[in-house]
């Protein structure tokens, strides 16, 4: 529905009740979101409660400098994605556009630092099922952490994936100056809700106990 | 076996469990009563076109409401409390129990006696005798059901469960699996003897040409090498069985476990998972070199050894 | 609300040219790329009659196959794809889409005086979500089937079971984001749309019931999503967290499975409450007893029915402290389910009562809930579900809730709404018929399985011990006229789209903004959105005003 | 704010202090708090989600429903972890019950 002027749907009364229904229906949206991360991080909550120990061992084996560096660069994704909806409030196009692919660069260069720290785990043989070694006592509950660290940061960059798509639709349709505010506040709210996702991931899996 | 209303009830819990289901039954078919006949009566009374007084009453409604959600309430936390009880009761066996390992496989229950005597989809036991098994499941989870004796557990793989039961008379009571567990999970049933104490021992020992479960653990433990590293007078560095079922294990993470069968299992199929203070992770781990007959075995023999002390400590 | 209803005929379509309304566009696009919610109301009807007669068609060859002892129809591994298809398109396909898919994607904009949805292009995203996922599961049945049952317990589904699985397991998951979406639409429409003066107090018991569904809808469908990835995962990668061999637990799939299958028969059942709700208050003329108190009792239910799952595991090694948590909670959560029921029957003390179709679906709905719901206490009772567990007590208990309870209400509140959907009146006589051999077939069919499950016959077996063949016999039999019963609303309400009387705008005299707009209703529902300032269900004493003959 | 819009000053604040509480969790990763490091890691992940939900996501000028909303979600959260960990933290096996108890019929 690109129009510059947003005009309201035939349902709606008013631009503002349109609005609002926008707005909290992608909030409910985000709280589906929030449970359906949540059923992975009751198994994490098992695991984690059930093997103790190795998960200390195996957490230590990830990088914090690659987790580190994710986060930090979510978070400015975060910064630029709220500049960009303000801009796209003040109907300030040109700002609107540059923020939106500041925010697309740092989802990418998001992906392109977890590639590299997949790599390093395949090589470092911590992919379960694919030549899996594991020094330590408990080889199967070490492979149990990493299939949880492999299905919770698959699946949330997964989600980055959408969003940049998603992201790359808006700067599209901004370059045409055929966007209105809603569709953009409604793309911020779905990239804030995956860098809070990550926000919980790095500590579960990166800081599980202390590092020497 | 002819035509049953209700089941046969030989379980010493079974008498329980009944009462609280009649407590019940009758607690429903009050309240049916409580809801059927007024509204039976107001569609009759207050029917299209009948001429019955329709001013509106003035008592006011929350009076009602109050009184049908406290009421409800209590009662059912009474149920629950009773329930509960006798719950508990069902889940604690006693420690005097005879000892009968059962393993759940696909489409067929193995069972073993404490002293030796191994059956398929049939378990002897004696009158009047409290019977504790210990059950676990070698492919997927089962469901140990005898409702004779309204005891019920699923068979869960990769832990042990229990039950326990007293059968309180003679007879031959059906055992169901309860968990869907496959293409005939319908033919997972068998058949529970209870026999007068006399036919019980004579059955022992006419069918008991086995070795008893501490006999073949016994053999086993040399067998596959547990003696090298754990007997008293080996070289090597290893926990000492003897004294350790039952009592606590300190932890090298800082916690303390009791060494129960799940203990034992675990450090047998996963050595690396509970690391004993002060010893290395050594031990080579046995998952898949040992069937679970043959865990429930070694545990029996390391549970025989529980009162005997260990060489060099002091007692 | 209290519409003034002076003259009987002001509402009745004119004679000549009928007034143009949703229906009379026909070609195939405009039914397959609508908008609409009344069409995609009835698309869902279609869509869910066909998955439903799939389903009875298994149903009625498993209670063929359990006429005897040996089970003589079909092989057992045919047996257990026989149930599992029963179970899952039952509840996922039928049971959880039927009211709120259709009736509420049809009344909850006409009842709040809105135009559509919030989003309509989203509801008929869920429909194509809803039928792909359809087709995905009658695809793994047609290649071979599954045969789990519709729980998918682990490790039987993700190390023993055949592949299909992974096709039926994408299928519901594909589905479960059709019901979330419509939660989702329901829940911004009752927030955002409702009509001027329209405050929440004034709302039908409908909605308020079809908002409390959504809200499970919302919130647990996701990790019914979750969980089956998960399984997906564990099949295709080989390695997951339910697998015992690696220090996984089995018994985590159930709490998370059982976290949203609880809920989920509450969303099967909250919408057969808020039917009842409005058929009681308008068959007997009189305002609802205690509409604040089911009002609540409905949020009561879906926010204490997500505490409750553990009462699925009592003797799954889950441990008997979590299990005495769980039966407190399950005790509690019957609670508002009483005060419903109570407060139906109080409604019709000093009613005018009278006995159309749907007043008879809503009165079976009553008693058979009602047992329904008091055997779930034995279920709830911590010793007596040690011997109940898994036994045909608890196949009868959730068929007393299910077919008793939700498909008596469907049908109630099809009957009663079908007048504004297709603008005909359904043959009386034949709808009365029905009902009463709905009920009595219905009885006979599932309460012998009380019976048969105290005695110990546990579920998902094709053969049994002989001493059980009486029940089993007595149950067919049952499912026989059951089955008549169920056929007779098909036969006479397609009677009825060709034949039946015209419907006028409000045939039952019942309050509420549906009832104010011709039926069928325009495509925007309202010339202008109506003002609301009344009381809910303020229907005046009957002498005071004529209602039109039925 | 003006007209609506809020400032930028608002956003850089915003940025800033999740900056320096990501340096915070990462330091106190490196530090032996024993038992404490979890609730720790869990309280500054949980003071960033805060961070974002109220400003970026314009919730602490929201209406009360996208508040509710935004709990929800949490909120349910938390009765899956809660009433699933009770079953995991009290599986202990059931002490042996005193031959005496059992009466014999």
């Amino acid at each position: 529905m690109p129009e510059t002027t947003p005009s309201t749907a035939h349902q709606f009364e008013t631009l503002s009740q349109q609005r609002d229904a926008d707005i909290a229906g992608m909030w409910i949206f985000l709280a589906t979101e929030v449970m359906f991360f949540g059923g992975l991080i009751m198994c994490y909550t098992f695991a984690r409660y059930s093997y103790p120990q190795v998960f200390e061992a195996a957490s230590h084996r990830l990088y914090v400098g690659y987790g580190g560096t994710n986060t930090a660069i979510l978070l400015c994704s975060s910064f630029t994605m709220a500049l960009a909806v303000r801009a796209a409030q003040m109907g300030d196009r040109k700002w609107l556009l540059r923020l939106l692919m500041a925010t697309i660069g740092l989802g990418l260069a998001f992906l392109t630092v977890k590639g590299f720290e997949y790599h390093t785990d395949y090589v470092e043989h911590l992919v379960p099922r694919l030549d899996f070694r594991w020094e330590g006592g408990e080889s199967p509950h070490a492979e149990l952490f990493f299939w949880l660290y492999f299905t919770l940061t698959g699946l949330h960059a997964l989600h980055v994936t959408i969003g940049i798509c998603v992201l790359g639709t808006m700067a599209i349709l901004a370059g045409r100056g055929r966007i209105g505010e809603i569709p953009v506040e409604i793309a911020g709210l779905y990239w804030h809700f995956v860098d809070i996702v990550w926000v919980f991931l790095f500590p579960l899996l990166y800081l599980v106990g202390h590092r020497s | 076996m002819g035509f049953q209303l209700f089941p046969t009830s030989a379980s010493a819990n079974a008498g329980e469990v009944d009462a609280i289901f009649w407590a019940l039954t009758g607690l429903s078919l009050f309240i049916l009563t409580l809801v059927f006949l007024p509204l039976l009566f107001f569609a009759i009374k207050y029917r299209r076109g009948s001429r019955a007084d329709r001013t509106p009453s003035k008592i006011p409604t929350w009076k009602f409401e109050v009184t049908w959600t406290i009421i409800p309430f209590f009662v059912g936390m009474g149920i629950f409390a009773w329930a509960a009880d006798v719950y508990f009761h069902i889940e604690s066996p006693p420690a005097n129990a005879l000892q009968v390992d059962v393993v759940g496989k696909q489409w067929m229950w193995k069972l073993q006696h404490a002293e030796g005597n191994r059956e398929i989809n049939e378990l002897h036991v004696p009158v009047g005798r409290a019977v504790k098994l210990t059950m676990t499941s070698q492919d997927v989870i089962h469901d140990f059901f005898v409702p004779a004796f309204r005891m019920k557990q699923d068979v869960v793989p990769g832990r042990y469960t229990s039950e326990w039961f007293m059968p309180t008379r003679v007879g031959r009571y059906r055992i169901f699996c309860a968990q869907f567990c496959g293409t005939s999970h319908a033919a997972m049933t068998g058949w529970v003897d209870v026999m007068k104490p006399a036919d019980y021992q004579k059955w022992l020992v006419t069918t008991g040409q086995g070795e008893s479960m501490e006999a073949a653990g016994k053999r086993l433990f040399t067998q596959v090498g547990c003696s090298g590293c754990h007997e008293a007078g080996s070289k090597i560095h290893a926990p000492h069985l003897e004294g350790l079922y039952g009592h606590p294990v300190p932890l090298d993470g800082g916690q303390v476990v009791t060494a129960d069968d799940k203990y034992i299992r675990d450090s047998i199929l996963l050595p690396g998972s509970q690391i004993t203070a002060g010893y290395q992770n050594l031990m080579p781990s046995f998952a898949g070199r040992l069937t679970e007959e043959e865990v429930m075995e070694l545990i029996a023999y390391i549970k025989s050894l529980a009162d005997q002390q260990p060489p060099d400590y002091a007692p | 609300m209290n519409p003034v209803l002076d003259t009987p005929a002001s509402t009745a379509p004119q004679e000549g040219e009928p007034p143009e309304n949703y229906l009379t566009e026909h070609t195939v696009i405009s039914w397959l790329l609508t908008t609409d919610h009344k069409r995609i109301g009835i698309l869902y009807l279609l869509s869910i009659l066909v998955y439903f007669a799939i389903a009875a068609v298994a149903a009625a060859m498993m209670r063929i196959e359990l006429l005897w002892p040996d089970g003589r129809l079909v092989l057992p591994e045919t047996y257990n794809k026989l149930f599992t298809i029963h179970g899952v398109l039952m509840v996922w396909f039928f049971l959880i889409p039927s009211i709120p898919a259709v009736l509420g994607n049809f009344v909850i904009p006409l009842m709040i005086g809105a135009r559509d949805v919030a989003f309509p292009k989203l509801n008929l995203l869920s429909w194509y979500l809803f039928m792909f996922g359809g087709v995905l599961v009658v695809y793994s049945v047609i290649v071979g089937g599954v045969d789990t049952g519709w729980t998918f317990y682990t490790p039987y589904s993700t190390t023993y079971a055949n592949p299909n699985v992974v096709t039926m397991v994408a299928g519901v998951f594909v589905a479960g984001f059709g019901s979330i979406l419509t939660g989702l639409n329901f829940i911004i429409t009752i927030h955002k749309m409702r009509a001027p003066g329209l405050t929440w107090f004034r709302l039908p018991l409908f909605i308020w019931s079809m908002y409390s569904t959504s809200l499970i809808l919302v919130l647990a469908t996701p990790v019914l999503a979750i969980t089956l990835l998960a399984i997906t995962v564990e099949r295709i990668w080989g390695i997951g967290i339910f697998d015992p061999n690696l220090g996984g637990d089995p018994v985590l799939f159930q709490h998370m499975f059982w976290f949203y299958s609880h809920p989920a028969v509450y969303i099967m059942i909250l919408p057969g409450m808020g039917v009842v709700s409005e058929l009681i208050t308008c068959f007997s003329r009189k305002k609802i007893f205690g509409y604040n108190f089911i009002a609540f009792s409905s949020i009561a239910i879906a926010v204490v029915g997500f505490m409750v799952w553990g009462h699925h595991m009592f003797v799954s090694s889950q441990s008997i402290y979590a299990g005495m948590v769980f039966s407190i909670l399950s005790f509690i959560v019957a609670v508002p389910s009483a005060i419903k029921v109570f407060n139906w029957t109080a409604t019709l003390y000093k009613g005018s009562v009278s006995f159309e179709t749907p007043m008879l679906y809503a009165l079976g709905f009553i008693g058979l809930f009602t047992i329904g719901g008091l055997t779930g206490l034995f279920l709830a009772a911590l010793a007596v579900d040690v011997h109940l567990h898994d036994t045909y007590f608890v196949v009868a208990h959730f068929h007393y809730i299910m077919v008793g309870g939700m498909v008596m209400g469907f049908m109630g509140g099809l009957h009663y709404w079908w007048p504004k959907i297709t603008g005909r009146m359904y043959p009386e006589m034949a709808g009365r018929v029905a009902a009463l051999v709905t009920f009595v077939g219905f009885n006979l069919t599932f309460f012998p399985l009380f019976l048969l499950g105290y005695l110990g016959q546990p579920r998902r077996y094709h053969s049994y011990p002989p001493e059980f063949q009486v029940f089993h016999v007595l149950s067919t039999a049952g499912a026989s006229i059951l089955g008549v019963g169920y056929l007779m609303p098909l036969i006479y309400l397609l009677w009825s789209l060709r034949h039946g009387k015209k419907a006028p705008a409000n045939p039952w005299g019942a309050t509420g903004l549906e009832w104010q707009t011709p039926s069928p209703p325009p495509r925007d529902n309202f010339e202008t959105i109506p003002e609301v300032n009344g009381e809910p269900y303020d229907y005046p004493p009957l002498e005071q005003r004529t209602v039109e003959p039925i | 704010m003006k007209n609506g819009v809020p400032s930028s000053r608002a956003y850089v604040g915003t940025f800033v202090a999740l900056m320096a509480l990501l340096g915070i969790t990462i330091m106190a990763g490196y530090i032996d708090l024993g038992v404490l490091n979890l609730p720790i890691a869990m309280a500054i992940s949980l003071a960033k989600t805060l961070l974002i939900i109220l400003f970026f996501m314009h919730v602490w000028h929201g209406s009360r429903l996208t508040w509710v909303i935004a709990g929800a979600g949490f909120f349910w959260l938390m009765l899956l972890l809660v009433l699933a960990m009770t079953d995991y933290r009290t599986r202990t096996p059931v002490a042996p019950m005193p031959a005496s108890h059992v009466q014999l019929p």
